[in-house]
């Protein structure tokens, strides 16, 4: 008598998922360092002349100088940026001189607690870093950035740092089914906390699996389907970034962009080459190259 | 057992820096770290005389074991032997506001006399002439570990009387100022440089040389520091590396990605 | 299709009320529920009109597909093909707080006529006569979903002018009063008993009888309540289980856990 | 000339633990429901005569009416208490009515952040439950139990609840390696918060595992050595309640227990037959019975 329920399904490609994406829309961008970045989500947003985006991060990298070098995105609410281990974010740096590019800085707990705030449905935070430094008093956009209370239990001097409810979550996974239940395998970053912050929710992944494999699981469900609107199977989708027991990072490309992107012609080279010059991601992965893609398949047991 | 020091030109200055960091962190310790030198250095620790160190990247990768070297802190090869790999919340919140972090290493691109650090922008504010990468987890880190360890370039646009920006917080204005914050806490205990070790004054809170490097002059230090540094009568000088610890070092990082090897910068 | 009713006789009151709780569920919507009758609805439902509700329970399961019958809303029964297995923070927290719960199903032994319920004290708060469980999540839910359905025993003592103890906010002191308190959900729309169906006035919030159950009377329902209950001119009866919904009903409970069978309750 | 680092021996006897917590004492206990509860570590506190102690849950059963039932904890912070499924918990409504034991109410997220702003090391956590509710007005004897503030960013209204930082925390785990890196299976309650909430940390578990088998795997690990100051192997601890993946609840034993302890004489009977009148936990265990104990274990693919 158990009638069975159909499984909901909530794939889209990834052009349709970008454009979801209103200009001026404000975005919680997934991924930490160079552990899972939606880079290709980045260059579909960048392919599709989105702009005046706001993002809100905790720690991002290539993915981030992309969507500001492409006039993509004029906001970020984050803590921290660059091409860690090789230099200062090339893009972001001139966009920034050319005032085009605004940073409202937060620490990496106070924005990974903000999308937590925003995900558990209260309008603000506590947290005891911030306290006495700028980071506290010196704002760009917001109009309140942060607020020092005295406990009403303790005495002490706590920070209040506002909630953050972004229209979208862009997070990338290891693996999701169609309807939504997605796994990340290591390290979570601040994507748990992120992907329960956003009105709608779109998660990317490398793989789609059988809901009845995440169901025999459940307790290996990072995001649960409730939380999720679109899910997009994109395999290689944080290329040249790492996805652990996925894939290591391409640490030449990395270094190629950085190098080319010192200069805003070069910046425009590449973007052409990779980006606005390719078709899809499935035409950039090309462009890469299956064997080199290959290589950098991790090799168990290491998850790199 | 007596210590076999290497002798001058037998290492390089980062070799020396990365000994110095490693020193810095007890046995048993819990060590917050980000990729660079101060990975090296608590990598060094664990192999030296601290081996139940326990090393935490603020990613989420918790009592990590790595072997190879990683470019960021979210590395897939933190995640090697570690006890729990989780995320920033667990990190940055639960063990360290929590706290529970001994301590913790940070660079800076600017520091003053209080241990103050910038990470976020060289210039004025309205108009700054570089931005920097910002706070990341640094400020939560200074904020919160029992101690602090910054490791940096010493120069006297480095070292300065006033920050353009104040990310991460040493002691503030002086002795008290880190408790009236509300800062839970120690603050920094240790700066070490290419040219010295400096700790600081427990009445004034202000930074004193504690050893100098071999071959580095007082001079020559004081020459590269923007602020008055308190001046001991006697100031050591920096112990060496020995060359167990350096045969250690160039086996972390045989590739010398964060270490170049002696015979790769015999400028240094 | 026409649809094809038990007579009288034919199921029990309990039988009737889960078939209620069930009917209050929408397909596709996020329900909360603890164990007992609500649970029992709740399966029900997914069995019949709403295959794809999902069904949370505080324990940490979310869309729970059980098989079985729980105990307790923590029993591992519930975790069978559920999407996902986490903790209290993340049903009551993120998912309820967070304002993505569409129907609350709690219990109560009192409610006053704004639907404001008391779990926890009968008697003086000094001095109680029993002391019940508690909230537990009680108010979470009754403070944060979209809307509550209040399943109970209509008895006079338990539908009171004035509640021994306000445990879980109903409509508090009338129109407005929630928003006025900072309350995120929607306050009581559905009391359940064993005498009827009541919902809410839209302009007084409240409690107004909706339907009788088959073979109650009126008056009965009214000596069994403690307050004045809003009695519309028309009220209609209670739609009776189908003969489907009561197969479905019998096979989710076979031992008669929560619903004890007809035969077994010949006196009901 | 990889040093290797002597893994850390935590491990200790549950009479041991017990001894650790002095009258008086103040204990998260973990476990919700019918899951997990640290049943044999209740046992053991009542066999080591404990007194005064104040426990802190968010909901709890038969495991915390033994702790009241014997005198051992005067003081609950707490959202529920009953047993489950068959009516409210005997010992406990006794000793309230004596005033031997005192109630502090909380709801159960109320408790859970609670927990979580003690680990976080904050003096409070915000919510939106308790609003216009006895639950924000009415104590026993807490001195400030809830403070209602006013959102500095949106102008709503807000509840603070204090954080908890116990002396210890009680949890009972799936398994755990003799550092303290513990893994859960299945729901996990508030025990991930509790345990990182107390100041000395008690990990009991079904089963002692080998460090590396968690070090293959170190996304699994629920609570990480870091937290943890001592290890407790016990097996079938929860029983009569139940451990997901490893064993059903014992309901006919619970029924009993529920049954016989509606009078003082009788919980004095059961506490002297399955408590007080046998030696230590394997005695319990062996009372109950080998054949009736693997009777009750978990028939895979179900948990339960």
């Amino acid at each position: 008598m158990l009638v069975e329920a159909p499984v909901e399904d909530k794939r889209i490609t990834l052009k349709e998922a970008a454009k979801l994406i209103p200009d001026g829309a404000h975005l919680f961008w997934g991924g930490f360092g160079f552990q899972r970045p939606p880079m290709a989500f980045a260059h579909e947003l960048v392919r599709q002349k989105k702009r005046n985006l706001t993002i809100y991060t905790c720690g991002s990298e290539m993915d981030i100088d992309i969507l500001a070098g492409a006039y993509v995105a004029s906001r970020f609410e984050l803590a921290f940026f660059a091409i860690e281990g090789i230099g200062l974010a090339p893009n972001i740096q001139r966009r920034i001189r050319e005032g085009a590019v605004q940073i409202e800085d937060y620490t990496n707990l106070a924005m990974a607690l903000r999308f937590l705030g925003g995900a558990l449905g209260v309008p603000f935070m506590p947290l005891k870093s911030m306290l006495g430094t700028d980071l506290l008093t010196k704002k760009r956009f917001r109009e309140k950035k942060a607020e020092v209370i005295t406990c009403p239990f303790t005495g002490e001097k706590v920070v209040l740092v506002p909630s953050v409810r972004p229209d979208f979550s862009i997070v990338h996974v290891s693996r999701v089914d169609k309807e939504g239940n997605a796994q990340i395998d290591g390290i979570k970053g601040e994507d748990v906390e992120g992907a329960r912050a956003g009105k709608k929710v779109i998660v990317l992944a490398e793989e789609i699996v059988d809901t009845e494999f995440i169901r025999s699981q459940p307790d290996q469900t990072a995001i649960p389907n409730i939380y999720v609107d679109y899910v997009v199977e994109c395999p290689w989708g944080a290329y040249p970034m790492m996805v652990y027991n996925y894939y290591d990072y391409d640490l030449e490309h990395i270094r190629m962009y950085y190098q080319q992107c010192k200069t805003e012609e070069g910046w425009q080279k590449y973007c052409e080459e990779y980006i606005t010059g390719v078709e899809d991601h499935m035409e950039f992965l090309k462009k890469i190259g299956f064997e080199r893609l290959l290589k950098l398949r991790a090799k168990k047991p290491f998850p790199y | 057992m007596e210590k076999n020091y290497a002798k001058p030109g037998e290492y390089t200055t980062l070799e020396l820096m990365a000994v110095c960091g490693a020193r810095a962190i007890k046995n048993g310790e819990v060590v917050f770290v980000g990729t660079g030198l101060p990975m090296i250095a608590a990598m060094l620790a664990k192999r030296t005389h601290a081996p139940r160190a326990r090393i935490v990247y603020e990613a989420g990768f918790i009592d990590s074991n790595a072997i190879d070297i990683a470019l960021s802190i979210a590395d897939s090869r933190l995640g090697y032997r570690a006890s729990a790999a989780i995320g920033l919340i667990e990190t940055l919140g639960l063990l360290l506001q929590g706290g529970r972090v001994d301590v913790g290493f940070v660079g800076a691109a600017q520091i003053d006399e209080y241990g103050n650090i910038n990470t976020t922008y060289i210039g004025d504010f309205e108009h700054p002439t570089v931005r920097l990468p910002g706070s990341g987890g640094g400020n939560d880190i200074v904020s919160s570990a029992k101690r602090i360890v910054i490791i940096m370039t010493h120069e006297r646009r480095k070292m300065v009387k006033k920050l353009d920006y104040l990310t991460s917080p040493g002691f503030l204005t002086g002795p008290g100022a880190r408790e009236k914050a509300g800062l839970l806490g120690g603050g920094p205990s240790l700066v070490v440089t290419n040219l010295c070790q400096m700790d600081f004054d427990p009445e004034t809170k202000r930074i004193r040389l504690a050893t100098i490097h071999p071959g580095v002059t007082l001079q020559q230090i004081m020459e590269n520091t923007g602020f008055d540094l308190i001046i001991p009568e006697h100031v050591p000088a920096t112990e060496p590396p020995t060359y167990e610890e350096l045969a250690i070092l160039r086996a972390i990082d045989p590739y010398g990605i964060y270490i170049p090897r002696p015979a790769q910068t015999s400028s240094s």
